[in-house]
């Protein structure tokens, strides 16, 4: 099984209900440490995303995630944004000319688009950001991918990495981004950019499994 | 959620439409992107930009006329605006001789910043920025995000305007902007949390006799929360971090700015000075130019700020210098 | 009750002593009783005085400058001066041409300033005094002390100094005065009430979905409770009753005066000029001058009122003329 | 018996405390129709009177008065301030000179002084203000003048129509002060002023008697 156009069209409206279901449960998560908007930038952003993606018409991976990015890029705001945009855009470089990806191509632009998000915020592992739940999701798929697995199972161990990731941010002091400010007392609450990634991550798994 | 609004997802273009509404000889808005702009630029002098997330007013679209900036490029409420509103403002405004962009330290707005800077640099705009980072309850180390831009960003727009309104060049401009940053230093405090339209509830709580100290301007918690002291104490508590941080000295001169949160009374502003002017004329510092009111503000956030700027004969006529803006106006 | 003070008991002497400590070049204090004097006062034109209760401020003690009012006499938290103070102010201010003294209309208020005014006039001094009665919330009727003095007393004291800095006589200033207040009109509303420190409780209690309608500056309630609505709804149903009452007609030129009651953030106090802009182009009625923010407020309370003033050509160039106080200042 | 200078001293001592007593409860009536602060006013008033007292000497009842009646001019504010300076300040020209007062001089200068409040103030009965009680009272007090009645007597009948006066105000429509703004939801609550009136009076009234 592979990721086609129409698979990731899916997918990113997927993502954008399940951020809009969380709306309230990020920004709660955002007011104890950051500045109580999380999640209603991610809903914005994706809002506009899923305009955006149902007005058009796409035959390949690139340019479906360029547009994600573009848009989240012009649309989210805050630190968020252009990480994200950030993120998706470099993601659709590697996948540009695709009609669909398999676990080595979805690992390969995956890589890269943490790469991008890493290069812009300079977050390091353990600075209680999103970088910490994208980091191991990106190791389980590249392992996966060298042990050839298939597609799902790969992203099953990406999504499991992630959720532990988004967990181990709990009791860490934040080290970068608004919770930074707060020192100690940003320990004791999960970071709201690493759940967006982990629900961002299981909602692409839980769509391609509806698809099967 | 008790506010002044229609609809939730419409309070910042409404207000934005109010502003030109009230000052249409001073600003007009971008046909396309939410940006304040002069109504009279482009201009052949350097283009001066700031922007941030909204709910701050009158920062920045209160600040954009003569003397000031010549756009203002606002977010959602406590949001950094996107890469475009900057990029579309910068176009509309830049007279040729470049472009500055003021910059509060905040991930996502030195991020949006950047991206905006790039896109320009890319079309052979000039563009410079300098980041404010002035507010000492944050360390700064290489574990945090770094310093916040509070209330010297207010005083930096002021006298970097009345620079580039001058005829200053882009590097005159920009090595202005940094001085200024270099010399100023804030510190706040809030009595209540404030509530982001969006979000329905207040950002914080905070217990009837609790006070949270070093608290930023988006509504996030500050570095302590602590009973509630006399004024007089909370005032000697601030001003001494600010004071000892530069440090300020005896002797030097100052410019002495009291800001309101949003929802606090002047009459507080007023008395909270009265304290500080005690302070610093203990400390031998000299009060040469003061503010106070609410300039740099979290919604209806009650509590305050204090801003010290170690003024120069260069800054103190570059402050003198008219300004005709919604939020600070003199001498025209 | 959370509040930035010392001393209960002291909280308006403080302010009083941060205002003068803030804008020393501007004002200075009376030596014996509760007074803001301009600083280069007395000077050879009618002086002009006003006062009241303390916690509106920058209203009064915020507006003695160039250009406007020559002293103010505040009173405790909401509550009138008494004649000693005015009549103090008065002899210490008065150049030579009389004194106007202008009077928001509260009994209180009314009476206290009669009395200083006879005590003055006993002495030979020649004082006139307007009453500025300009909110329609209040019927105007045999069977009420009268309409309040609200946001029409702020252009009143604008207008008026300026008339009285160009050396207008007492006669023409008085009579000024009255066209001013005889072409303005007002109306307040309350989202939250306020607390005024001695008492340390809320002046008034509002349900979380509840606003209070026609309230007026000292924290007593209005004439209509209602379930809150949307910004637009509310500014139409107050600008109505300001429109009709004068009422204004298609064509007339206005100043619109948005204010907010002291706790409201300025971007809702910019949305809903907005809204009043909107009702204004429908109703055909002109802004030909504008003015938002906190001018006249009732502490910490969140709210609005809406003044509107009908100008002409003599009105326009007096409020246009520069003016230098703590709250209010352009043109030098 | 009458009222002589140390009594009068005494009275307006015990009145201040009266005020002090009844400040949260002068203020919570006024901010049900006012604007929260009559207790805090005359408490801020008699405190001044009482100091102002306490530091001089006087052997003449018109000359306490007057210091009760110049103090409180200069030191309540509000409504309440003029009026009742002028309350005393009129009394204190009928009492100037003597050294005690007896039913009938005690009830012209009430008599007196509620002419000057009516003159400054303007308020007819039923209006809802301080006029309410003190009206009766004096009328009272002028019968039992005409009557003959000893002070206490008198006094007691006085202070007997204040209060009913006082009641009265309940439901009453304001028409004066800043009560007058809320119209019919005046109604149903007792008027500060008429309040403050009738503690005045009743103090007096015991002060009086404690002294016998
Ligand atoms: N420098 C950074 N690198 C990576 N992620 C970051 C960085 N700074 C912040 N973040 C992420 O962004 C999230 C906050 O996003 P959001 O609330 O939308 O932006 P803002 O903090 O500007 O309000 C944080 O929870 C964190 O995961
Ligand atoms: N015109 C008037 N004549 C007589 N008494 C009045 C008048 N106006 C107000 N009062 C009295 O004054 C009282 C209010 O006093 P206070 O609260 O001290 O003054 P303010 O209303 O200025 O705050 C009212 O309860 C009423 O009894
Ligand atoms: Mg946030
Ligand atoms: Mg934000
Ligand atoms: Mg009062
Ligand atoms: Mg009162």
């Amino acid at each position: 099984m592979t990721l086609d156009v129409q698979g990731m069209l899916k997918a990113i409206d997927a993502i954008g209900e399940t951020l809009e279901m969380h709306k309230d449960y990020l920004t709660e998560l955002d007011s104890a440490i950051g500045d109580a908007d999380h999640g209603i930038n991610m809903n914005r952003g994706f809002h506009k995303v899923r305009e955006k993606l149902s007005a058009g018409t796409y035959v390949d991976l690139g340019a479906v995630l360029k547009d994600v990015g573009m848009t989240l890029m012009s649309s989210v705001g805050g630190a968020a944004g252009p990480l994200y945009g950030t993120f998706f855009m470099r993601m659709s470089m590697k996948l540009a000319g695709l009609q669909a990806a398999d676990t080595s191509s979805l690992a390969e632009a995956m890589e890269e688009g943490l790469k991008g998000i890493v290069a812009l915020g300079k977050a390091q592992l353990e600075d209680k950001t999103m970088v910490d739940a994208l980091t191991p999701a990106v190791e389980a798929l590249k392992k996966a991918s060298g042990n050839g697995a298939a597609l799902a199972a790969a992203l099953e161990s990406a999504v499991a990495a992630a959720r532990a990731g988004m967990e181990a941010t709990t009791p860490l002091v934040a080290r970068k981004g608004r919770a930074s400010y707060l020192g100690e007392r940003s320990a004791g609450h999960q970071d709201p950019g690493a759940t967006s990634t982990y629900l961002i991550l299981s909602t692409l798994l839980t769509s391609l499994k509806e698809r099967v | 959620m008790k506010k002044l609004l229609n609809k939730i997802d419409d309070v910042v273009v409404e207000s934005l439409a109010g502003l030109a509404a009230s000052h249409p000889t001073l600003v007009r808005l971008h046909p396309s992107v939410k940006a304040v702009l002069r109504a009279d630029a482009p201009r052949v002098k350097v283009a001066v930009i700031s922007g941030g997330g909204s709910g701050h007013e009158p920062l920045h679209g209160g600040y954009v006329g003569y003397g000031m900036l010549d756009a203002a490029c606002p977010g959602e409420v406590f949001t950094s605006p996107t890469p475009d509103q900057m990029y579309e403002a910068a176009k509309a405004v830049e007279g040729g001789k470049g472009v500055l962009f003021i910059v509060k330290n905040y991930t996502g707005d030195v991020m949006n910043f950047q991206m905006a800077a790039d896109m320009l640099a890319g079309e052979g705009v000039n563009v410079a920025q300098v980041v404010i980072d002035d507010d000492v309850a944050v360390q700064d180390s290489l574990y945090t995000a770094g310093r916040r831009g509070v209330g010297g960003t207010v005083l930096a727009e002021k006298i970097v305007g009345a620079k580039a309104e001058a005829g200053g060049s882009l590097e005159e401009v920009k090595a202005l902007c940094e001085k200024v940053n270099s010399r100023v230093r804030s510190m706040g405090m809030a009595l209540t949390p404030c509530t982001v339209p969006a979000a329905g509830k207040p950002t914080f709580s905070l217990a009837e006799d609790e006070m949270e100290i070093g608290i930023g301007i988006h509504g996030e918690p500050g570095r302590e929360r602590m009973k509630l002291k006399p004024a007089g104490q909370i005032v000697e508590m601030m001003a001494k971090a600010i004071v000892d941080d530069l440090p300020f000295k005896p002797g030097d001169e100052v410019l002495a700015f009291v800001n309101g949160m949003g929802g606090t009374p002047q009459m507080e502003l007023f008395l909270v000075f009265n304290d500080l002017a005690a302070y610093l004329r203990d400390r031998g510092l000299v009060i040469a130019r003061s503010l106070v009111g609410n300039y740099i503000t979290s919604l209806e956030m009650q509590g305050f700020s204090i801003t010290l700027l170690k003024l120069d004969e260069e800054l103190k006529v570059l402050w003198d210098a008219p300004v005709e803006t919604a939020g600070l106006r003199w001498g025209r």
